[in-house]
């Protein structure tokens, strides 16, 4: 079968793969030399007490020019390279990863690591997904940060990122992947706090770098294990060797797993380390679209399927990596449904739908899990750029007026279709992606991890696979809810911009809709790609719009299938209905028209309610305040961790630094002092006391010497 | 008898030491500090009659250090007098630390 | 006789050096002092150190103690006596010293007897004879002017500078 | 590049060059003209650089053994000699000492404004008793110089220092110096050991590490180096004198402090320490607390950076962090955690001295260096916050920077040999960020609210020339280690084999998958008869040039 999809057949010839990651690189070094010269020039206004100010008044200076080329440029055109790599793999046979190996990183005596990248069936959608829809963002972004005064700062972090991701997604071995894995860590970090001047940003900036460590420390602890096991850090030598070396469920392997998974945790965002994801909305909205959205957070996913050998081995862990996306799924949900910030739904619906590809890779549909990674990228790509239109109408319309109203807040909006058509039009398209209705994207992919969850129902493990598909189905309503809320909240109903405010609301300009435009096909058609082969059967192969069902799965078969051979053979593999009966036509159909009802029931909900302008609302009682709150986790982990450790670290510098080491370090500089005080002692300035003392010293001698 | 002569010097020493460490007046205890010298020249001289004139020579040298010592010794004290009107060595304090 | 004549003067000289020790008034010191430098000359006498004996009472009681005497009566210390001897625990633990550094002599060398100094010391009448061949200030000539006569001269030298020294030091500023 | 340096002999004269004529330029500095001082020095430091980078292309990468050997005798009858060589080991912390004598003259120009004869001259003198410690193969000699590290710093803080420097100079001083008396006796007892052995008296390195001793007298000799070394590191707990010393220093004597004489600390250890007392070294009681030290340099002086008010402080605490990692690596006696040690410590070198210079940068605009009076200033010193981000994230040991490298090496080099302990160490990497973090923020990013912040001014062109190869540096070790890796391999191998070799039957780390030691390949032994030649008999001619290999030449 497989045979099929690669087609035609000969060797995969590369063309020029490194180019994709040095194409980012390349940008980042020209748009950083620009954001340096023009660092000097804002900081030489603000010392002279003015606001930097590049736009208005006289013509923007070339610093604030060029990267507008230079910046989408450079990642359009390796969107364009990975598109040639691309169909030079579609039309070879490759069933191993192509190694481009460029130097030698680190030798020690022992280790050896290359400065190497892998192409592979993987890592292809992860570069087209990356520089595609970076693509598009970076395009967007010149509309969205075209009057900051730190455009070149911004780009240049924007293409670093990409290039970080890159090296993530193509790296050959696990340092390599830990380079790109910590690069966005840190790209995240200095996006989120791009306008360093306002603490909260900053902060935020700041927890996300913090809880992204300590994912990245079981990463760490995890690649010592493989060492130590394996002998090498290479993911072709260690997915070769595991099945033989590693027992099938054993401890070893079971820890590797679990200690990736807290890394994969941290970096996508998921129970218990999900905490940063919400507070990093303080970065500019293109920002969230392309980290926090579609690329960045969807590194654990990634990193769990390129890894599928390991987890494949170890049922545990799999499992645990499933449970935890059917915990975060379904608790995120939850929040999602009571926040006011339209931005923070959006995270909370990120934090969501990564809880479903980690059910996905967990439950062994790595496709699948990828599958709903890229399709998610498509759409939550287009609901927080359609969001940042939104946003940046209501910034501009507040602006005018000298409002001092929270631009985000969705209790200040309301009604905005009249003003933004085209942004209206493509959010709807996205959140009937996202709500998983036929047959936009979302549908396809979700529906799919929802299906093989349930179809593990009967291996080992089944009632917690049971669970986690209740959870799964479950969690899809409640998206439906908490997306329709979102769009009747904003678009519809009342206006509560206010009069004044409301003249000055307008649609986004062509440079920021068109990439909307693009994401939003993509959202519709992109599912495409991996049709089950039930609903091809039955709705699409009679139209004959495709040519074979479950592209993907079949396309990805190269990388996932050792491990699905894994678990087939020891878990029993899929079955070939849901737990209470069903098989996945039935499920689909019922899904989605369950969707559907849940759309229109709470868009009528929705409506009814008379929703006040924020600066006029009470916070919310009960289970909503609960939810409002995000149940406390934020303050809970105040609690229980940094304020511990915060106190633990005074304590260790007051008490046990200060007072025990250095006390016994001064102490003994007393101890000395006092003895030579005792020795004062003796030193009476009376002669006769001396002179007794020489006497007993001849005494002593006297004594020693006659007998 | 050179025994004897020898416990006499000893006993003399320990006088003389006893002297040193009793007394304040600072021209009594130089006094003390020449009946030690003396004691030990009497274990010389007594040691020279049994083993050959070079004690003697010895003594002699150590009349004549006691001498000049002395007249430096005593010069001190005079001046030391001028300047705090006593020669009681408890006043004298410089020595202290 | 000469035995009488040693324990005799022995004690006399125990007794005044006690006496000067005791006594507050510095001249009473002073002349206990000479009381023993004298009764030592004589026990000189009995060791064959005649010359020695000279000395010790021309020189040193003559000389070095009529210094002593002047500077006494230069400071008029006739009557600042009160409290010259020290009391209490430092006359305990002075005593204490003292006397365990006399005991301690006293007991080594009693211990050495009846042979003294391991056998080595045996009365040969060597310094007998000397005396006999050169008389009393003979004897010491030759050691004095030939064996040791780099120590004579610096002597010399020493007490040069002590009396620079003592003229220097004494002498009233003008 | 290697002909070149033939043709001029290179190899023969180099190391007296670097040795001496530091002290050519001290005389020179203390007989020009006050106000020429600071040019003389910096234009001697160059030149002292310049030469010093030839070594990277003299030296054989394929040999374990010392390099560039020349020997004379110095003290005939304690069979004491000028002996100097260079290794794989010593080969990078002669080049970080020349580069950090640049970087600290250059970076004390505006700092430091009185007795500039005075100053220079002891930077130079410092250099001289540094490359000293690195490059004497002779215990004696190395002894001295050791010693000597300490005059100039003791000045250098206590002079030129801030309000309690006297304190803090004394403090330095004490603790090393206590240190160091310690180690002074057991090397004369290792001395007269060897001594009584052989019967030649020598101080020469080969001959000392020929003495068999019993594990009692390696235990106790073990612990009086060891000491040293550790106070020097400064291995919890005897690490308060560096905060103290870091604080008060001025800024190129924090540079030359936290960049070169720490290393003198670890450099002990892995060239003196393992291979004289290896069955000490290898005891597992003493590798686990030596082990447990360094955890606790890591994870608790995290902790107390982390709430530090005085930005110095918590870089200094920083320093001792970081030198966990090297302990660590070192004692954990594998490839990977010596080369990671090292690696480390190049690392260290460079971006602790580069945040050093960026703090003393801020000092110098804002007299203070308190973290609360700063704020927002990344808006006012855009190149500044760059460069100090850049150099904070290589601190914390962000992947693509040298201080990844090392930490990485390091963590993997330990986790071979104690799991746990890698583990624990490895939380390190959270508290790195948890310590750096919050500084970087509350210095450069938050709102610019005080006046004086806004009035600052950004990197003058002598201070990018001085972060600038810092900078690179930092990113080129972080993406392209193998040079500095390749160099050090050979003579780590050789360490290791020494020690190891005292106890073959060691299990090894990786059971049937093997292939720990890679290939060590043709590593002469230190009992090889050619290293007779490294011993103490003397060498008269000074300029020729003695290899104790017989491959070369």
């Amino acid at each position: 079968m497989e045979g099929d999809v690669h087609g035609a057949h000969g060797a995969f010839e590369p063309f020029l793969p490194g180019l994709v990651i040095l194409l980012p690189l390349v940008g980042f070094l020209l748009n950083g030399a620009l954001a340096l010269a023009a660092g000097r020039r804002s900081a030489e206004a603000v010392r002279q007490g003015r606001e930097p100010d590049f736009m208005h008044g006289h013509e923007r200076p070339l610093t604030h020019r060029l990267p507008t080329w230079i910046g989408p440029g450079v990642v359009g055109l390796a969107f364009v390279v990975a598109l040639i790599n691309f169909v030079r793999m579609m039309g070879a046979d490759l069933h191993e990863p192509v190694i481009r190996t460029y130097w030698t990183w680190m030798a020690t005596g022992s280790l050896k690591v290359e400065a190497a990248i892998q192409l592979d069936q993987l890592s292809m959608v992860m570069m087209l997904v990356v520089t595609g829809v970076g693509f598009l963002i970076h395009v967007f972004s010149v509309g969205y940060m075209g009057e900051d005064p730190g455009y070149p700062r911004y780009f240049a972090y924007l293409n670093l990122f990409v290039f970080f991701m890159l090296i993530l997604v193509m790296g050959a071995s696990f340092p390599v992947l830990f380079v790109g894995w910590e690069g966005v860590g840190f790209c995240s970090y200095i996006l989120i706090g791009y306008w360093f001047t306002d603490r909260e940003k900053a902060d935020a900036g700041k927890k996300a770098f913090i809880v992204n460590r300590i994912g990245d420390f079981g990463f760490l602890v995890a690649m010592f294990l493989l060492y130590t096991t394996f002998g090498t850090l290479n993911f072709v030598e260690i997915f070769d060797q595991a099945p033989s070396v590693l027992v099938y469920g054993g401890g070893l392997v079971t820890a590797v797993t679990l200690l990736l998974l807290l890394g994969a945790t941290g970096k996508s965002a998921q129970i218990p380390l999900y905490v940063w994801l919400p507070d990093a909305m303080a970065g500019p909205t293109p920002v969230s679209a392309l980290i926090h959205a579609a690329t960045m957070v969807t590194a654990g996913v990634y990193m769990v399927a390129r890894t599928s050998v390991l987890f494949a081995l170890a049922p545990a862990g799999s499992l645990a990596v499933a449970l935890i996306g059917a915990a975060t799924a379904l608790f995120a949900a939850t929040i999602g449904l009571a926040q006011y910030d339209i931005k923070r739904v959006l995270a909370y619906s990120t934090i969501s739908q990564l809880g479903y590809m980690f059910v996905g890779v967990g439950v062994g549909a790595y496709a699948a899990g990828i599958f709903h990674l890229m399709t998610h990228a498509f759409f939550k790509a287009l609901l927080f750029l359609g969001s940042g239109a939104v946003i940046h109408a209501m910034h501009h319309a507040l602006h005018h007026t000298h409002s001092q109203a929270d631009p985000q807040d969705m209790r200040n909006m309301g009604g905005l279709r009249k003003f933004m058509p085209i942004t209206w039009i493509v959010m709807w398209v996205a959140t009937l992606a996202i709500a998983g209705i036929w047959p936009f994207a979302g549908f396809f992919s979700k529906d799919e991890i929802i299906w093989y969850a349930g179809a593990r129902a009967e291996g080992p493990y089944g009632q917690w696979y049971t669970l986690i598909w209740v959870a799964c189905l479950a969690a899809a309503m409640l998206t439906a809810i908490y997306m329709t809320r979102l769009m009747v909240m904003t678009f519809h109903g009342r206006n509560r911009t206010g009069e004044k405010e409301a003249h000055h609301l307008h649609e986004a300009p062509p440079v920021m809709w068109v990439p909307l435009v693009v994401l939003a096909v993509l959202s519709v058609f992109g599912g495409w790609v991996n049709v089950p082969q039930a609903i091809q059967e039955s709705f699409l192969g009679g139209f004959g719009l495709l040519p074979m069902a479950e592209w993907l799965h079949h396309w990805l078969h190269p990388v996932t299938g050792p491990a699905e051979e894994i678990l087939t053979r020891y878990a029993g593999g899929f079955a070939h209905h849901a737990p209470f009966g069903g098989g996945e036509l039935l499920w689909a159909v019922l899904s989605t028209s369950a969707a559907l009802a849940v759309v229109l029931v709470s868009a009528r909900v929705v409506s009814g309610i008379a929703y006040k302008p924020a600066h006029e609302d009470v916070e919310p009682t009960g289970l909503r305040r609960v939810l409002y709150r995000k149940y406390y986790v934020d303050e809970l982990y105040d609690a229980l961790v940094v304020r511990p450790v915060v106190r633990l670290s005074r304590f260790a510098w007051k008490i046990v630094d200060q007072g025990i080491v250095d006390g016994v370090a001064n102490g003994l500089g007393y101890l000395a002092r006092a003895f030579g005080w005792i020795a004062t002692l003796f030193q009476t300035g009376s002669v006769n006391t001396y002179a007794f003392f020489l006497v007993v010293g001849v005494l002593v001698v006297l004594w020693r010497v006659a007998f | 008898m050179l025994i004897e002569a020898l416990i006499l010097s000893a006993l003399l020493f320990g006088v003389g030491t006893l002297g040193v460490l009793l007394r304040r007046n600072a021209i009594i205890m130089f006094l003390c500090i020449e009946l030690q010298l003396n004691a030990v020249n009497l274990a010389f001289v007594a040691l020279s009659r049994y083993l050959g004139i070079d004690g003697q020579v010895f003594v002699f040298f150590v009349m004549t250090v006691a001498a000049a010592e002395a007249a430096v010794g005593l010069a001190i004290i005079i001046s030391i007098f001028r300047h705090y009107e006593t020669v009681n060595v408890d006043n004298f304090n410089l020595l202290k630390w | 006789m000469a035995q009488i004549l040693f324990y005799a003067m022995a004690v006399v000289a125990l007794g005044s050096a006690v006496a000067m020790v005791t006594r507050k008034s510095p001249v009473a010191s002073l002349l206990y002092m000479v009381t023993t430098l004298a009764s030592l000359a004589v026990i000189f006498v009995l060791f064959e150190a005649h010359f020695l004996a000279a000395i010790q009472v021309i020189v040193y009681a003559g000389a070095i103690m009529v210094l002593f005497l002047f500077v006494i009566m230069l400071l008029n210390l006739g009557h600042d006596y009160r409290k010259d001897l020290k009391g209490g625990l430092a006359a305990v633990l002075s005593l204490g010293v003292s006397g365990a550094l006399a005991g301690l002599l006293v007991s080594h060398f009693r211990a050495s007897a009846p042979e003294p100094f391991a056998g080595r010391i045996r009365d040969s009448g060597i310094l007998e004879s000397l005396i006999a061949e050169k008389g009393a200030v003979g004897a010491m000539a030759r050691p004095l002017y030939v064996d040791y006569v780099v120590a004579f001269e610096v002597t010399g030298i020493l007490l040069l500078v002590a009396v620079v020294g003592a003229l220097a030091l004494a002498k009233r500023r003008v | 590049m290697h002909g070149f340096l033939a043709a001029l002999g290179y190899e023969g004269w180099i190391l007296h060059a670097l040795l001496w004529l530091p002290l050519v330029g001290m005389l020179s500095v203390l007989l020009a003209p006050s106000s020429r001082a600071k040019y003389l020095a910096l234009g001697w430091s160059l030149l002292i650089l310049v030469l010093s980078l030839g070594l990277w292309w003299a030296f054989d990468p394929a040999t374990g053994n010392f390099q560039m050997y020349s020997s004379r005798p110095w003290i005939r009858p304690w069979g004491v000699n000028y002996a100097v060589a260079v290794d794989g080991i010593s080969l990078f912390m002669v080049l970080l000492t020349t580069f950090t004598t640049v970087v600290a003259i250059l970076g004390s120009f505006n700092y430091i404004k009185k007795y500039e004869k005075a100053f220079y001259a002891l930077m130079l003198l410092m250099e001289t008793g540094v490359i000293g410690v690195f490059v004497a193969v002779d215990l004696f000699l190395f002894y001295v110089f050791w010693e000597i590290t300490l005059v100039p710093m003791y000045f250098v803080i206590g002079v030129w220092g801030g309000e309690r420097r006297i304190y803090s100079a004394v403090k330095f001083f004490l603790f090393t110096a206590f240190g160091s008396l310690l180690m002074l006796v057991a090397l004369l007892y290792l001395y007269f050991q060897a001594r009584a052995a052989t019967g030649v008296a020598s101080f020469a390195y080969a001959d000392l590490m020929q003495v068999t001793l019993s594990l009692r007298e390696q235990m106790w000799l073990f612990a009086a180096f060891c000491l040293a070394f550790a106070i020097k590191v400064p291995v919890f707990p005897f690490h308060t004198w560096l905060p103290d010393a870091h604080v008060e220093a001025p800024t190129p004597g924090s540079v030359i402090l936290a960049a070169v004489l720490l290393k003198m600390g670890t450099y002990g250890f892995l060239r003196f320490l393992l291979p004289f007392f290896p069955e000490a070294a290898q005891h597992p009681t003493v590798v686990t607390l030596m082990m447990i030290l360094g955890i606790i340099g890591i994870v608790y002086t995290a902790w107390v950076a982390a709430v530090q008010p005085d930005a110095k402080k918590l870089v200094a605490y920083t320093s001792v962090a970081h030198m966990g990692f090297v302990v660590l690596g070192i004692f954990a006696m594998t490839v990977n955690g010596l080369q990671g040690g090292l690696v480390v410590m190049i690392s260290h070198g460079i971006s602790t001295g580069a945040l050093f210079l960026l703090l003393g940068m801020l000092y110098e605009r804002r007299h203070t260096r308190l973290i609360e009076d700063f704020g927002g200033i990344g808006r006012v010193t855009p190149w500044l916050a760059t460069a100090f981000l850049i150099t904070a994230l290589t601190s914390i040991g962000l992947p693509g920077t040298s201080g990844f490298i090392g930490e990485f090496l390091s963590l993997v080099g330990t986790f071979e040999a104690r799991p746990v302990m890698g583990i624990i160490a490895a939380s390190g990497v959270i508290f790195a960020a948890y310590y750096m973090l919050p500084m970087v923020q509350k210095v450069f990013f938050n709102a610019l609210e005080k006046k004086e912040n806004r009035e600052m001014d950004d990197l003058s062109p002598r201070e990018i020339a001085i972060l600038g190869p810092m900078v690179a540096l930092m990113i080129w070790i972080g993406f392209h280690p193998t040079p500095f890796l390749s160099r050090m391999e050979a003579s780590v191998v050789t360490v290791l084999e020494r020690v190891q070799g005292v106890r073959a039957n060691l299990p090894a780390p990786f059971g049937a998958l093997g292939g720990v030691h890679g290939d060590g390949g043709e590593v002469v032994g230190y009992g090889d008869p050619q290293d007779a030649e490294l011993s103490a008999v003397a060498e008269p001619q000074l300029s020729e040039n003695h290899v104790p290999r017989g491959d070369e030449e």
